[in-house]
């Protein structure tokens, strides 16, 4: 977190094609991780540690999943849960980087602001709940508010991070060579944060995916959460697990996609640079 | 004399904002007629009545902290020694990695069941739940924070034979402690949420119980002032936070301080 | 004070000057305690000139380097530029920091890292293409336009920021002890580089380095400063022939000479460390 | 949403109304209701939304987002005595009144030595939320039976997780209903009491609610709402095979539980009485401060 | 190669041979290409002496260093000390890294830097007390045994690094660059250190530095490589009096021979760069 990234890497091989194999590399053990962790869930009602009842064997909940994957409602939900997990979520990062650099970039500000961050950021979404809906009644707004207010927190304070992290060096050789404030945002701080932005969205990403599952299975708005919800309450427990599991893989491609993305944006970065070198 | 002078302007820059908010909570809702959004006067003067009074801070605020601290002080030990593992290895990381991702993406509230099935509906179930969401920011930090170990400082240790649990506590770990401390500041914020999530099910008492309780039965004042208190609780907790991050990393913002020419 | 150096330089003032430093003093303010870096500093630098600054560790080189270069306001005194007061970086300077490693950009390639400032003056698109190209050709790095700075060797690294500095084209070039960490031989082409660009493109330059040969060794003048609270020590004028190179003018009597003198005002200097914390 | 002054919402005679309500087997009437017509009849088209409960239906309804909702008549006393301007408008659903077979009752786990609600002095029993209907009736049972109700320890769970927990005797006794009162019986679970029975004759468990704003402005609305709904009720306490067959539209109950499990009885009437019990009860057990009178809560 | 110089080591070979490298030849493996980085190091060191390692930038100086050290495994060749071959870091051995500045623990004050090693040879904590004491005193440090390493100045960090060295009491002392990014007067304070602490506790010593001055005014023998792929170019024996100092060494006649011959030697190397790439 420190300016890591002033260390000279003996890495000078070329760049092209690498994260392509580097993503093909490490996608074997992944697998065979995963697979050793279905095996588990497996096991654990086969095995009679918890009643199959509660906590059916994965290969009922597969059957489940493929009975889901035909239903036409199913699609629907996973189609409104993506879009407002999506809207909310850039809407928060949009947000997220906006304040945090005007903060960041004003010590003044930050200052002021320090002990009111610290104040809100723990504040439960679900205590919201009934705020969200009498405002925004139960549709895709209520779940974009608590979204929104989850997710805003977590990047937020990766900005002031990474604000916080600009090299002076590197601003002064700027200022020497006449870039004005808003150059020195773009071609120095900008980059800098961007790694620090980069883990935000990823941690916003599965803290926004959470908040527009639980908003959905609270308030009863169209998604996943909902059709939990219905199947919690009929007492479908594999249908159930069935769409944990949907929302968990949502997860796991979420962080793929944000993967891809920071091998994209951060080739230049010390800890990909090493990855690549070592 | 300066030093004086530093603390009143700290003391000024915490209070400032919240005091402007309040005051703009207070005129905006002076008249206001929705019963979801009592006047803060009302509000504030409820405290009294729905906190001090009553033993909810020995019944429900207390039992809350406890759980919290539980949960906290678990996923402190999980994660940083998991995290410690994961980052060392590579191969371990390839494989757990998509594991991990899958369950961080799984609702609180959908692993409750799960939970209970396995931990009962007692405190450990809460304190679980807590955990499970403190977890991931250590957790994810730690990873980061280990594998960015300089390799020149790796280098000296095996030279001087640094190895085991020295070379765990004298270059790991202290060597991620930055990111670490970074990691649990976030996860204390999350523990609140998860406190109060717990406590939605299978609870009998606790403020994120209380909170909730009050919701249902349409004590909206009453709602507002735990709210309050919840924002209040996660302000004191990130203070002694700090104080805790002063105190553990001072070397690590006095080289920061270094590196930046003496300039803050 | 050798006054026979002193004197050569009060006698024959140089005509145009350009830059006029005139009783600089920089206290830094910190947190129960400040230092006071630089007492008093004051100088002239002609148009065309290369002037080395020497003085030991912790003496207020960079100090008065970051004053020059408008980054740091002097606490009394002023710098003078081209006739204006300086209070900000003022356009046409080019910087060369000490930390070249921090000052490069390690998001942008080479290429970029270069043509940056020259965006921001406007340049057209054809024109900085040709600057960029020139100024990495002078350095000797033609091959590398595409690769990002930690790609490249330190040494290679510095002669990066150098041509950054190059390309911009400008009247006045401060450089804070580039080549510190760079080996010998490195160096010693470094060294071959600054001079024969001063020589060909007429730039003033202002050179900070610990090295006295190289002082000695690249400069018409050096300045020596006295170490903390720091004031010009010595002003000596370096009459070794204008073509110079590594092995003969080192050797020659003359240098050894000077380098000589240099040494030891830069050992008194040492010895005359005032009280510099000002409790 | 709807306007009875006669808006673009009412366009070609239909009005559309939102209606919230839980997707259990309780709101059964309403979506047979839909399926029959009942509601078309009276130029009504309702769009069910589904919520969690009162928390999110009560916000819903005084906000505005929903024309009605659907909760049980102890969160709406609740929000009456809260100075809520809430209505009732119909019967939700009501008690069979049958001892030992209503459609919910106080399960404990099959080895358990209790056998009388009385014994649950001192034990831990589960209810959906605490402070409503479930401790309400729990204590009115133990009450009755001779037990000290003060001394037993609730619990809150939601009724998926209670077969799992008084099968794993997480709890001493929980209060379940249906779908899961049968699921909790297949897996061994014994009925001690019928709490319902217990604490009202024929009491009526839920309503269908609205705000008095919405009974002033939309007299009409209110009217032909509450006339399809008391139809489409009794339609349902006449017909419960297709009561049954309609659960599986809208809830994901396996069809086997569906066929045997019990319903509860949708009389199409408010019984008075029985909900002023309800509201004596809840004073005696301190969920409201002052004695409620249910009149103004209901029609 | 200088067949005069080679033959004075091949006519005297050490008697007690500390270390021996023989035949090492290091490739690094990369993705797409790999660096022959030294092609085939053979020479001893005797015990108790001190050699200087010279070589060009990238010459494989530091590889080498790593390969005794026990840090990298060499692709072929062994290195033996003592009599042991080497396959991790052996027991009684100090190294002090090029980058300095990393190589210290910034969370421990200088005391416990110092003491940390000693702590895992399980000394008891007056005799640690002792070592710690001892080794600041004998670079100078007294009294900064409470300061933080970033609170020192760059050549103060060397000198706690050197510290460390001496006072985890080695046979074998390793030394990368150290001095690289030093300013001129404190890295001749530091050789002059080096040098008595050679001395006075009789540690064999392989100084790695890429400043020829340096080499000759510091060892007793200066190892010539050639530039990558890297062979021994020439292995030069210092016959300078023991007693050296700053001054009268320096412009000595025979130091200038010495390292007029070591620079052409250099010279030749970098000329004679091979084919170091392998596809
Ligand atoms: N930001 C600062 N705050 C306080 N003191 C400072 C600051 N920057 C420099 N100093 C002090 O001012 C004096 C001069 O520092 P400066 O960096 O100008 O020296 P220098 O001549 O460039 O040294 P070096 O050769 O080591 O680079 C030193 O005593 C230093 O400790
Ligand atoms: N990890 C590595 N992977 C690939 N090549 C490497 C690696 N480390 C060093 N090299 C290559 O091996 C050669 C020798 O490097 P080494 O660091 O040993 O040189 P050196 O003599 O210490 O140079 P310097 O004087 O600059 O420190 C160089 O060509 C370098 O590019
Ligand atoms: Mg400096
Ligand atoms: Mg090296």
């Amino acid at each position: 977190m420190t300016s890591a990234a002033t260390r000279a890497a003996p890495a000078r091989s070329s760049r092209a094609g690498k994260a392509g194999r580097l993503t093909a590399g490490n996608a074997l053990p992944g697998v065979a991780g995963f697979a050793a962790f279905l095996a588990s869930l497996e096991a654990v009602p086969r095995i009679g540690l918890v009643s199959p009842d509660y906590l059916p064997p994965i290969s009922r909940i597969g059957t489940a999943l493929v009975e889901l994957a035909g239903e036409a409602g199913f699609w629907t939900a996973l189609g409104d849960t993506v879009r407002g997990w999506f809207v909310g979520l850039s809407i928060a990062v949009i947000l997220g980087i906006t304040v945090g650099f005007v903060i960041g970039t004003l010590p003044v500000l930050r200052e002021f602001t320090a002990s009111t961050i610290e104040f809100l950021r723990p504040i439960p979404s679900v205590a919201l709940i009934p705020l969200a809906v009498l405002v925004f009644g139960t549709d895709l707004r209520s779940v974009l508010l608590l979204v929104v207010y989850a997710s805003f927190w977590q990047i937020l304070v990766q900005v002031l991070y990474g604000v916080q992290d600009v090299d002076p060096v590197a601003t002064e050789t700027a200022r020497t060579f006449g870039l004005g404030r808003w150059a020195r945002t773009r071609h120095v701080t900008w980059p800098t944060a961007l790694p620090y932005v980069l883990t935000g969205v990823r941690l916003a990403a599965a803290v926004a995916l959470i908040l527009a599952i639980t908003a959905e299975l609270v308030i009863g708005a169209p998604g996943l959460g909902n059709e939990i919800g219905v199947a919690q309450s009929g007492g479908a427990v594999a249908r159930m697990y069935a769409l944990v599991v949907v929302t968990g893989l949502l997860g796991v491609a979420v962080n793929l996609l944000a993967r891809r993305l920071e091998r994209w944006l951060l080739s230049w970065h010390p800890s990909l640079r090493r990855e690549v070198a070592a | 004399m300066r030093l004086a002078g530093r603390v009143t302007r700290a003391v000024a820059a915490a209070l400032a904002l919240p005091a402007a908010l309040l005051a703009l909570w207070w005129i905006l809702t002076a008249d206001s007629e929705s019963y979801y959004l009592p006047p803060l006067s009302e509000i504030l003067a409820a405290v009294d009545d729905v906190w001090l009074r009553t033993d909810r801070l020995s019944v429900d605020v207390l039992p809350s902290l406890l759980r919290l601290f539980g949960g906290f002080l678990l996923a402190v030990a999980l994660g940083v020694s998991l995290g410690v593992a994961i980052g060392s290895s590579r191969r371990l990381r390839a494989f757990c990695e998509p594991v991990l991702e899958f369950l961080r993406a799984i609702p609180p509230p959908v692993l409750v069941p799960v939970l209970m099935l396995f931990a009962g509906i007692g405190d450990t179930m809460k304190v679980l739940v807590i955990l499970s969401g403190c977890l991931w920011p250590i957790l994810l930090n730690t990873v980061e924070g280990v594998r960015a170990v300089d390799e020149v400082l790796v280098e000296t240790s095996r030279c001087y034979a640094l190895r085991g649990p020295a070379r765990l506590w004298h270059l790991v770990i202290r060597s991620a402690s930055p990111q670490i401390v970074t990691g649990l500041r976030q996860g204390l914020s999350i523990g609140i949420i998860l406190m109060v999530i717990s406590e939605m099910f299978a609870a009998s008492n606790g403020l994120g119980f209380s909170i909730i309780q009050f919701q249902r039965t349409f004590a909206v004042t009453e709602m507002w002032t735990g709210i309050l208190l919840l924002g209040l609780l996660g302000f004191l907790l990130a203070t002694l936070m700090r104080v805790f991050e002063r105190r553990v990393l001072s070397w690590y913002f006095g080289l920061r301080q270094a590196q930046r020419g003496g300039s803050r | 004070m050798s006054a026979m150096s002193q004197t050569r330089t009060a006698a024959g003032p140089r005509t145009d000057v350009l830059l006029d430093v005139r009783g600089v003093r920089k206290v830094y303010e910190g947190r129960g305690r400040s230092v006071e870096a630089v007492r008093d500093l004051t100088f002239t630098v002609a148009r065309g000139d290369l002037v080395c600054v020497v003085g030991p560790s912790g003496a207020g080189k960079t100090t008065l380097l970051k004053c020059i270069a408008g980054l740091l306001a002097p606490t009394s005194g002023e710098v003078v530029l081209e006739g204006e007061s300086v209070d900000g970086p003022p356009p046409g300077m080019a910087v060369v920091f000490q930390e070249y490693g921090r000052s490069l950009f390690p998001w942008m390639t080479v290429r970029k890292n270069v043509e940056l400032p020259l965006k921001q003056k406007k340049l057209p698109k054809a024109r900085r293409a040709e600057l960029v190209h020139q100024a990495l050709s002078a350095v000797g790095l033609d091959d590398v336009h595409g690769a990002y700075p930690w790609q490249l060797s330190g040494g290679m690294q510095q002669r990066v920021a150098i041509a950054r500095a190059i390309a911009y084209e400008p009247h006045i070039l401060l450089m804070d002890e580039p080549f510190a960490a760079v080996d010998a031989q490195t160096r010693a082409d470094l060294e071959d580089l600054v001079r024969s660009l001063w020589q060909r493109l007429g730039v003033t330059t202002l050179f900070v380095t610990h090295d006295i040969d190289e002082a000695v060794y690249l400069g018409q003048r050096v300045l020596v400063l006295s170490s903390s609270p720091t004031v010009v020590l010595d002003d000596v004028t370096i009459d070794l022939p204008a073509q110079r190179d590594q092995l003969t003018t080192r050797s020659s009597t003359r240098f050894t000479e000077l380098r000589g003198h240099v040494f030891e005002q830069i050992q008194r200097a040492k010895q005359r460390s005032g009280a510099s914390v000002v409790e | 949403t709807s306007d009875d002054a006669g808006s673009g919402a009412q366009a070609g005679g239909t009005t559309k109304v939102k209606v919230g309500a839980i997707p259990i087997v309780d709101v059964a009437p309403l979506h047979l209701g839909i399926e029959k017509g009942f509601f078309a009849e009276q130029n009504i088209e309702v769009e069910v939304v589904n919520t969690t409960g009162g928390a999110a239906a009560v916000p819903g309804v005084v906000s505005g987002e929903f024309d009605f909702a659907f909760g049980n008549v102890v969160s709406l006393i609740v929000a009456r005595s809260q100075k809520l301007p809430l209505k009732a408008i119909a019967e939700g659903n009501s008690s069979t009144g049958q001892q030992g077979k209503d459609f919910g009752g106080i399960v404990v786990p099959k080895d358990s030595p209790i056998t009388t609600a009385a014994q649950l002095t001192g034990k831990t029993v589960a209810v959906n939320n605490l402070k409503n209907i479930g401790d309400t009736t729990v204590r009115a049972s133990i009450r009755k039976a001779g037990g000290d109700p003060s001394s037993v320890k609730f619990v809150e769970l939601p009724f998926p997780d209670m077969p799992a927990a008084v099968d794993a005797k997480r709890v001493d006794a929980a209060w379940i209903v249906e779908p899961f009162f049968t699921v909790a019986q297949d897996q061994g679970a014994r009925v001690v009491a019928s709490n319902f029975v217990d604490a009202a004759p024929n009491l009526t468990i839920a309503a269908y609610f609205t705000t008095e704003k919405t009974i002033q402005q939309k007299a009409d609305l209110t009217k032909r709402f509450t006339a399809a709904i008391e139809k489409s009720l009794k339609y349902a306490q006449e017909h419960p095979d297709e009561a049954r067959k309609v659960l599986l539209t809208y809830t994901k109950i396996d069809p086997a539980v569906a066929e045997k499990m019990t319903l509860p009885a949708w009389s199409g009437q408010i019984n008075r009485e029985s909900v002023q019990t309800l509201a004596d009860l809840m004073l005696t057990d301190g969920l409201v401060t002052e004695k409620v009178d249910v009149a103004e809560l209901l029609p």
